[in-house]
């Protein structure tokens, strides 16, 4: 068989369709095997920190940081962004359409004790919603506020079912909003940006990680290439995700 | 009261057991029946007792007027008697406490009879053989049963515990209550008895 | 080797703090799962006892079926369930998705066949004398049941001890109908999904071994009853 | 209503398209769940033996354990299972993490147990002569359990059944230490959880409708060999 | 073959069943073993077969020097025999089969003996209390063993089976094997036997 690598990632890139899609641009010129381990940010960081995968790709600045400092990772670049967005019930009760800011919103929901549905699960997108919540001074204690402890697309369909809202990277919502009993309440806040990073595991540390065929594929992600296969997919016509190479 | 059998047959498959066509026992009487081994006694007697339905026929009990309907109980006893998994004592008060009583003292008295008194506490499974079948004897006679059907209850019991169970079968008799004893031997049970049926070849005969 | 083993000394300390979050969790999981074995237990052994003594046409039909749910994931039952109690499905109505008492139904979809399966083998296994030996004693048809159910109550016991392992052990259905929602539907199993797909693995391995303590504190008292309660003697 | 009866006819119109890449994941669950099922059974049986007929002093602490570890979570044996095989566990030179037989090993701790309880439980229920009788006409030891193994089998097909069923639904395991990687670890479960993640229900239900058909198609055949070899007769 | 127990003892909790000093048994003897219910006959016979381990004492197995294996068999039989779950003839069948052996001409002249030609196909789980008996014997003698334990065999039998037995165990004596017969009643198969053992309040007696 072919050389193979393998790559944690996220859920938000593997369930959205985007990894199949960049895999097979990939898999027209190279032979290299690709082997996609889907888990939530904080257990595809542990299994690079571990040496059980060669590289990742995940949303989680504050964490990627933290581990690339302790020496887990290397050569870490940034590759693409998509944004979050809130999205609550077609009554919108508490008229967050109506606000200027991701902050306003969150007032306002917090205002009326709407139910809101956080994710709860220190995953990028929890993180990302605590980062906002703290600009309203503490974390939220209304008894609106639900944590579901589950991954993206579970908590949109709570939400959906208990009519609350909640915060979600605009891929997962793409997917799956015909499906919902929700929409889409405010959205192009510059705080709500989500930026990808691809990170080698550091050979230092593991010797048997493969290092070089881990880099060949980041390079292509991160080259006019991949670029541009990130800057073609697209759900329902929309794109997902904006190429960000610097 | 009286257990009357009409037009009963047996098959299993295409072959028939055994064919009767008429048949009374009345609680009173002392019936030994005997026949080769597989002529079917223990069928019947099962049948008898309400336990297996055959395969045509009928099977009726009719109660006496005066007769309460404990004294219509029809008891069979099982060749080798399954013990539940408890003690002696238990076994023997199974039947009464499905009925809501307990009455000590006849446990006791029946467990004198049955000679196993001094047996009351240990797990039935340990029993001896001969243990085994008055133990199941024990269990069927503190019920007072109005018909007794004793499927080769002396085959493991030595000369003592057979003259006890004669004992015991002569009081239950005493009082009125009837009994059909499968039995290969003669011996003192079978003495007690004042009709002698005798299946074999598909078919009963000495019923009067 | 070192990794497991601060994992493993690491979870016993978070344990000892005593952490009042995670014992209402403990506390989720089992009134969820007690309640469910409770009462799916009687319909089940009957549904067993029928199938063990009765002879009907689709009688093993029936029994393939029983047997064969057995091996559809927790997270299928669990998504089925969801169907039915979403508020676009047919029992939306009664306003059940996402709390305990949809929870308790998904594992009693679960434990039900179970308890069937190895009811029916305990009563096959079981003397075919018992039930004549009771009926002739004048028990009634219930009595006999009863009686035979005590005749049995050693494998009774294990597939009791069985199906409690299944559903306090199962995540699928309690994740899809329950939801996992902190202080109201999060129980042991959705509590180590979550902290083992954080990557906190500490925390998973630490409420495995309080399911695995409280199980054995159960089994222990249960194997004792059992052990002493039986003398040996071989057949004659 | 309409909702659930659009999921049902929709997983069947997928299923019925037939497609090659679904079959693989079938495969891969019936593969890996034979091989552990094959690979426990001996040793399982082997042990639920020892327990049930020979007395040592810490016989019932172990049944206790054994049972208890039913009750641990699938996920939490996989969490244990990744850290012995990860790189940097004690085992990781073995290379398994992330394969075919990681998964087979889950599900073998995943079995085992079971295996052991049930056997247990249904060699508890055999009659005592049966050993005696056997060693008297001849047998040797080995002979002589293998006798028993004939006498109980409808238990122990029980015991099987259930075992089967418990790993081929499991998805904690095979989650955990198979990594649910396409073409390679990814089974019937944990392509159920991929998809309804994705809130594909429809995939989800196709699945689950493929791992009841084909465990039905199991158990009649089974069924039908157990209700057509056995005759019934009232005790004597 | 010689079967020799030495100081054996057999005691539950506190109490001594029974104390045997010295004991023989060799092969072409016949001994009729009798005593009260719960004596300990099956126990004794038990261990004699090997099947139990006594309290305290010694049991020995003493091989001529011309025996094959298979004469220095030792076969218990059950006061109420196990079946196995399978049809007549492979009950028979089955000690044949653990030697790899199978004999067909064998088992059928054994079936025949036995009276149980016309059962072969049924399972045995279906058979009388009669036939039951009959077809623990014969699966036992068609092993020819060097001594067989014989524990109330004749007890659910009818005559015609008593003598068929009867006929079937002064074959094998002829052919040199011992036995050992427990009974309560005499009859046909205890007049076959030289020797008396009585057991009886934790003693045996009548041992020459
Ligand atoms: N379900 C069944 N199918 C086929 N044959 C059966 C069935 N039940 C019983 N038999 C047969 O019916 C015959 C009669 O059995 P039964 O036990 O009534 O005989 P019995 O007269 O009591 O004999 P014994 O004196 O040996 O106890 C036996 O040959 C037995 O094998
Ligand atoms: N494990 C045990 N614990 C306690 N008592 C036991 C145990 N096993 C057997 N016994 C007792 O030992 C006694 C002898 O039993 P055994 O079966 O040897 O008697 P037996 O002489 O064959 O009687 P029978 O003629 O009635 O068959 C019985 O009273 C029985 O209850
Ligand atoms: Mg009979
Ligand atoms: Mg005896």
């Amino acid at each position: 068989a072919a050389e193979s690598i393998r790559l944690a990632t996220t859920t938000s890139t593997y369930n959205s369709g985007l990894l199949g899609h960049l895999l097979s641009a990939y898999g027209e010129n190279h032979t290299l095997e690709v082997q996609v381990i889907s888990v939530g940010t904080g257990k595809a960081l542990r299994m690079a920190q571990n040496g059980d995968v060669d590289l990742v790709m995940t949303h989680a600045p504050a964490a990627e940081a933290a581990f690339i400092d302790q020496g887990f990772g290397i050569e870490a670049h940034s590759v693409m962004y998509n944004d979050f967005i809130l999205v609550g019930p077609k009554a919108d009760p508490a008229n967050v359409h109506g606000s200027h800011t991701v902050i306003e919103g969150l007032q306002r929901i917090a205002q009326v004790n709407s139910k809101f549905i956080s994710r709860g699960d220190d995953s990028g997108t929890h993180k990302k919603e605590l980062q906002l919540w703290q600009h309203l001074g503490a974390s939220p204690t209304f008894s609106g506020y639900l944590e579901s402890g589950r991954g993206m697309g579970h908590s949109l369909q709570m939400a959906s079912e208990l009519g609350a809202y909640t915060m979600t990277d605009r891929g997962t919502w793409l997917a799956l909003k015909q499906k919902l009993h929700l929409q889409l309440v405010l959205e192009s806040d510059p705080r709500l940006l989500n930026p990808y990073k691809v990170i080698l595991v550091n050979p230092a540390r593991h010797v048997h990680v493969k290092v070089d065929e881990a880099r060949s594929f980041a390079q292509w992600l991160v080259n006019p290439e991949g670029q541009a296969a990130i800057g073609s997919f697209r759900i329902n016509g929309e794109p997902l995700f904006v190429p960000a190479a610097e | 009261m009286r257990l009357e059998l009409t037009k009963v047959r047996q098959s299993f498959g295409e072959q028939d057991l055994f064919v009767i066509d008429q048949l009374q026992l009345i609680s009173g009487s002392a019936v030994h029946l005997h026949g080769p081994n597989g002529a079917g006694k223990s069928t019947l007697m099962k049948i008898m007792a309400g336990l297996q339905k055959p395969t045509a026929g009928q099977v009726k009990r009719i109660a006496d007027a005066d007769e309460s309907d404990l004294q219509q109980a029809v008891i069979y006893l099982h060749q080798n008697p399954y013990l539940f998994d408890t003690n002696v004592r238990k076994n023997v008060e199974y039947g009464l406490r499905l009925q809501g009583r307990k009455d000590p003292k006849k446990v006791d008295r029946v467990l004198q009879w049955a000679g196993l008194d001094h047996l009351q506490q240990r797990q039935a499974h340990l029993l001896s053989g001969g243990e085994r079948q008055r133990l199941a004897l024990a269990r069927a006679l503190v019920l007072d049963p109005a018909l007794i059907l004793l499927d080769e209850p002396t085959s493991n019991l030595d000369a003592g515990s057979l003259e006890r169970i004669e004992q015991m079968l002569k009081d239950l008799h005493q009082r009125g209550t009837g009994f059909l004893l499968s039995c290969h031997q003669d011996n003192a049970l079978t003495k007690l008895c004042n009709q002698h049926w005798r299946l074999a070849d598909g078919s009963l005969s000495g019923v009067d | 080797m070192n990794e497991l083993w601060h994992t493993f000394s690491a979870a016993i300390t978070q344990l000892a703090s005593g952490d009042p979050m995670l014992w209402g969790i403990v506390g989720v999981s089992f009134s969820v799962s007690a309640s469910a074995l409770f009462i799916a237990l009687l319909p089940a052994l009957s549904v067993g006892f029928v199938l063990a003594y009765f002879r009907f046409p689709s009688r093993w039909a029936l029994i393939s079926l029983l047997n064969s749910l057995l091996a559809v994931p927790t997270v299928v039952v669990g998504l089925v369930l969801y169907m039915m109690l979403s508020r676009s499905g047919p029992l939306g109505d009664l306003n059940l998705l996402f709390t305990r008492p949809a929870m308790i139904i998904g594992q009693i979809l679960l434990c039900f066949p179970l308890l069937v399966a190895m009811s029916l083998s305990a009563f096959q296994a079981a003397d075919h004398r018992v039930l004549e030996t009771a009926k002739t004693l004048g028990a009634s048809p219930w009595q006999a049941f009863v009686t035979l159910l005590f005749e049995v109550r050693f494998a009774l016991l294990a597939a009791l001890v069985t199906a409690f392992g299944r559903i306090i052990a199962e995540v699928g259905s309690a994740m899809m109908v329950g939801g996992n929602i902190l202080h109201h539907t999060r129980n042991i199993t959705t509590a180590i999904a979550l902290e083992t797909g954080k990557g906190e693995f500490v925390q998973g391995v630490a409420l495995g071994i309080v399911l695995l303590t409280l199980a054995l504190v159960l089994n222990v008292s249960l194997g004792w009853m059992q052990s002493h309660s039986r003398v040996l003697r071989h057949g004659t």
